[in-house]
């Protein structure tokens, strides 16, 4: 483990704790509860639900989480690109930083524009 | 001392909750104890100095991949818990397999460990300094040896967004 | 601490992701358990390049992760497709190589 | 002593600093949380002309804590059909993951939980994308249609303005160079430039994807009070909902704290390299004692007596933080330095993320919500490509000045240029798009309603 992390490892553990502590201790010093079984019904309007809430919902969805994890994968090696770039141009190596994110994202950019003209993004109308 | 005492934390988790998600019936349970075993090797990541890996497989990982399959799982109401009744017998031949195999590795790995001279022998890490910038690093890497397969890797991507949508959106009458 | 310790962690995650693919009838579940074992082969990966000194097992784990994205989301868009057309998601019921 | 707390002893001496400003970000946090939430009950009715509380303390200062501890105290309800473990898990995992992402945060150049890690804002940046997750299981957890459907659109609408985040954040990166918090603060002094000048693009487009991420209005489509009760909040109550808002709250400093420090120049003051503004780093101290003569000077107009005796109190306490602040400036030693640059550092961060924090609230009380296709459209069809030009752009600029030492300022406008010219033509591709599929739409009664069967 890198030094600086530890504490942060800490933190974390601290961050946690303190909803976790909280909840548990509130639930034995909270003042307790009544009502029948209507009480625990899901709140819609204050009509009983007929249904379960599991019902299909629409694909649509299912396409903007998957162009999320793509674009979150070219997001992902942009990082590392663009830490490095600075000390290209150091370098004088100006066209060796840029050509190559320039390939990677104009393969990319295919993908969009078709994506684009097959109405993918226009999440309003897909099926 | 310390190293060893946060491998092992992250590795407990790493292997009860990897246990939990195949065993749970429920498709969402299963998921949050992927999740968990994802965070898990995160810190081992961490732990193993790999920062960037780190991150990338909190934000791909676990705020990527794992959201996309929580998102297919609720849409096509898979979120109920499913019976588990046939493969019976398949199922203790695929187990015996599994674990016959699993032994063979780990006998190998168990003799391996002693041998001088056969590849295995790592009783200490390389000095940390070697990886020491890591972002700066695995980008030096990453734009120099690696530069095709990064090159590939957006082909890959397209491929996977073309093939997603058409999969997604294509819809026989049957 | 011998790199010993990682690879066995990694073999248990190997084969707890095997046992997952080779048991379960939920598909999905399948396919998590396949993202699983392609954790475990990270952690070999990162493993033996902390070990080694060399960055090149960090840049292949990275390569790992855009492909378990690629992965997910085609095998998600199968599962999509699929249960449109046959209103099924347990593996011994897909048997039919085109529907 | 035994060597084990013998080395316990050794590690809280090297990392106290760390270890203390873990503590207080657990403890504070939760308060300016609140407290935010009160300027915005002040702003609110301000811009809508009516008063607002003003019972509970001067002002009604105190109103938020018998409010906080009316949710503490509150009956802990879960539904019948709610999923139990992921009731309880779904929350904590959301305020988890935002207190947590604050750690990467530099409040001022000393007070840091993780200092000069690697990784930098990009453990912001990541950290904060476990939010989604949260949302999405609390939603689904509460077993209701309403909170699925808000749960759905929210981490939608979360995960869509994500990745444009992070393609602006990359320009901010391009120019800096490396991802660590200070040397990205220290590269602006030296630059002598906030990067907001150098790539106004990737700021605007930051702002906006924050604004998103932080679910406020005129992006609040996962509540929508009137279409969808609370979105995926719905079922939650008490100290639950309690770390919901605590979470979003924490999320909103985030964000506002990474954009302040890449593209506002973090703790910097104001021209950090002029010679004849160097009184600006006397602007703590002054403010404070600016504030206690205010005290001062209302305090004998005070109606009764203990108002007046609390005017002059608050009078006092100010007084004796800029004697503080005063008196730290001119001594070179450890404690006294750190004081002083870690103060005034942090005066002027936190001053820059209430700004921030402040356009969001004005943003929400002056536009309209946005429809959800809109937003969709908004994210997909413009920012996001118009974010991927604006890297590219600003590597180009980064190129030119560099290789062909043209002058940074001449290369910054002609990319902007060449970037907003792009934006322009996208804007009209998208007019011409949605004009051919409005046809289509008005047709469509599942658009506004956000569900279809698939």
């Amino acid at each position: 483990m890198p030094p600086a992390y530890i504490p942060l490892l800490l933190f974390s553990l601290l961050v946690l704790a303190f909803p976790v502590v909280t909840l548990i201790v509130l639930k034995y010093i909270r003042p307790g509860s009544g009502g029948g079984p209507t009480k625990f019904q899901p709140y819609e309007y204050g009509i009983l639900p007929e249904t379960s809430a599991s019902r299909p919902y629409s694909t649509r969805f299912y396409i903007i989480a998957m162009l999320f994890v793509i674009f979150n994968v070219e997001t992902v090696f942009l990082f590392p690109w663009a830490v490095l770039f600075r000390s290209w141009l150091a370098a004088h190596l100006a066209g060796f930083a840029l050509i190559p994110m320039f390939v990677f994202l104009g393969i990319l950019l295919v993908g969009y524009v078709w994506l684009y003209k097959k109405g993918a993004f226009d999440l309003a109308s897909l099926r | 001392m310390l190293d060893s005492v946060i491998f092992y934390f992250f590795a407990g988790i790493a292997i009860v909750s990897a246990v939990l998600m195949i065993t749970r019936r429920n498709a969402i349970h299963s998921a949050i104890f992927l999740i968990t075993t994802l965070l898990a090797t995160a810190g081992i990541f961490l732990q193993l100095r790999a920062e960037f890996l780190f991150i990338s497989q909190i934000i791909l990982f676990v705020g990527g991949i794992m959201v996309l399959f929580i998102f297919v799982i609720i849409l096509v109401r898979l979120d109920v818990p499913l019976p588990q009744v046939r493969w019976r017998t398949q199922k203790w031949i695929a187990l015996l397999v599994t674990l016959a195999v699993g032994m063979e590795a780990g006998v190998v790995l168990w003799f391996a460990r002693k041998i001088p001279g056969q590849g295995l022998i790592f009783p200490n890490p390389a000095p940390a300094d070697k990886l020491h910038p890591n972002t700066e690093e695995l980008a030096r890497s990453l734009f120099g040896s690696y530069l095709l397969p990064f090159e590939i890797a957006s082909v890959l991507l397209l491929v996977a967004m073309v093939g997603a949508v058409v999969m997604a959106k294509k819809r026989i009458d049957a | 601490m011998p790199i010993g310790h990682y690879l066995f962690l990694s073999l248990a995650l190997f084969l707890i992701g095997a046992i997952g693919v080779i048991t379960r009838r939920n598909v999905l579940i399948v396919l998590m358990s396949i993202e699983l074992i392609l954790n475990a082969v990270n952690i070999n990966l990162v493993a033996f390049s902390r070990y080694f000194g060399d960055v090149a097992g960090q840049v292949f784990a990275l390569f790992i992760i855009a492909a378990a994205a690629a992965e997910a989301a085609v095998g998600l868009g199968i599962i999509i497709a699929f249960l449109r057309n046959r209103e099924t998601v347990l593996a011994d019921e897909m048997d039919l190589l085109k529907w | 002593m035994s060597p084990m707390l013998h080395s316990i002893l050794a590690f809280v001496q090297a990392w106290w600093v760390e270890l203390l400003c873990a503590l207080l970000i657990v403890l504070v946090v939760p308060l300016i949380a609140v407290y935010i939430a009160l300027v915005e009950r002040k702003f609110m009715a301000d811009v809508q002309a009516r008063p607002d509380s003003t019972r509970v303390g001067p002002h009604s200062l105190l109103q938020q804590i018998p409010d906080a501890l009316k949710l503490l105290f509150k009956e802990d309800l879960i539904p019948a059909n709610a999923d139990q473990f992921i009731f309880w898990f779904a929350p904590v995992l959301s305020m988890t993951a935002a207190l947590t992402s604050m750690g990467a945060v530099a409040f001022g150049p000393w007070f840091q939980v993780a200092r000069d890690i690697n990784l930098g804002l990009l453990f912001a940046v990541g950290v904060s994308a476990l939010r989604p997750l949260g949302i999405i299981l609390g939603g689904w957890a509460s077993n209701n249609h309403y909170p699925i459907i808000g749960a759905l659109r929210s981490t939608a609408q979360l995960i869509s303005y994500e990745t444009t985040a992070g393609f602006a954040l990359v320009s901010g990166f391009l120019l800096a160079g490396t991802l660590n918090v200070r040397a990205i603060v220290e590269i602006q002094r030296t630059d002598q430039a906030w990067f907001v000048f150098l790539a106004p693009v990737g700021f605007f487009i930051y702002l906006i994807a924050s604004i998103v991420e932080t679910n406020r209005e005129p992006f609040d489509l996962p509540e929508t009070k009137s279409e969808l009760v609370a979105g995926s909040i719905a079922e939650y109550g008490g100290f639950r909902w309690l770390l919901y808002f605590l979470a979003e709250y924490a999320n909103r400093i985030v964000v506002a704290s990474v954009g302040t420090t890449l593209f506002l120049g973090g703790w910097l003051r104001p021209f950090p390299n002029v010679r004849w503004l160097i009184w600006l780093d006397a602007a703590p101290t002054l403010l404070l004692a600016a504030v206690g003569a205010y005290c001062v000077f209302r305090a004998g107009k005070q109606p009764a007596r203990e108002q007046s005796l609390f005017m002059w109190a608050v009078a006092l306490a100010c007084f004796v933080v800029a004697a503080i602040f005063a008196l730290a400036a001119p001594f070179g030693h450890l404690p006294f330095e750190l004081m002083h640059n870690g103060l005034y550092g942090a005066f002027w961060l936190l001053l820059k993320v209430s700004a921030y924090i402040y356009i969001f609230t004005w943003l929400r009380f002056t536009l309209p919500r946005f429809r959800f296709d809109q937003l969709m459209r908004l994210g997909w069809h413009i920012l996001i490509p118009l974010a991927l030009i604006n890297v590219v752009d600003v590597g180009i600029a980064l190129a030119l000045s560099s290789e062909f030492g043209l002058n940074r300022w001449l290369s910054m406008v002609i990319t902007t240029v060449a970037t907003l010219g792009a934006a322009m033509l996208l804007l009209h591709w998208n007019d011409k798009y949605a004009d051919a599929a409005s046809a289509g739409l008005l047709a469509d009664s599942s658009v506004v309603e956000g569900t279809h069967a698939g």
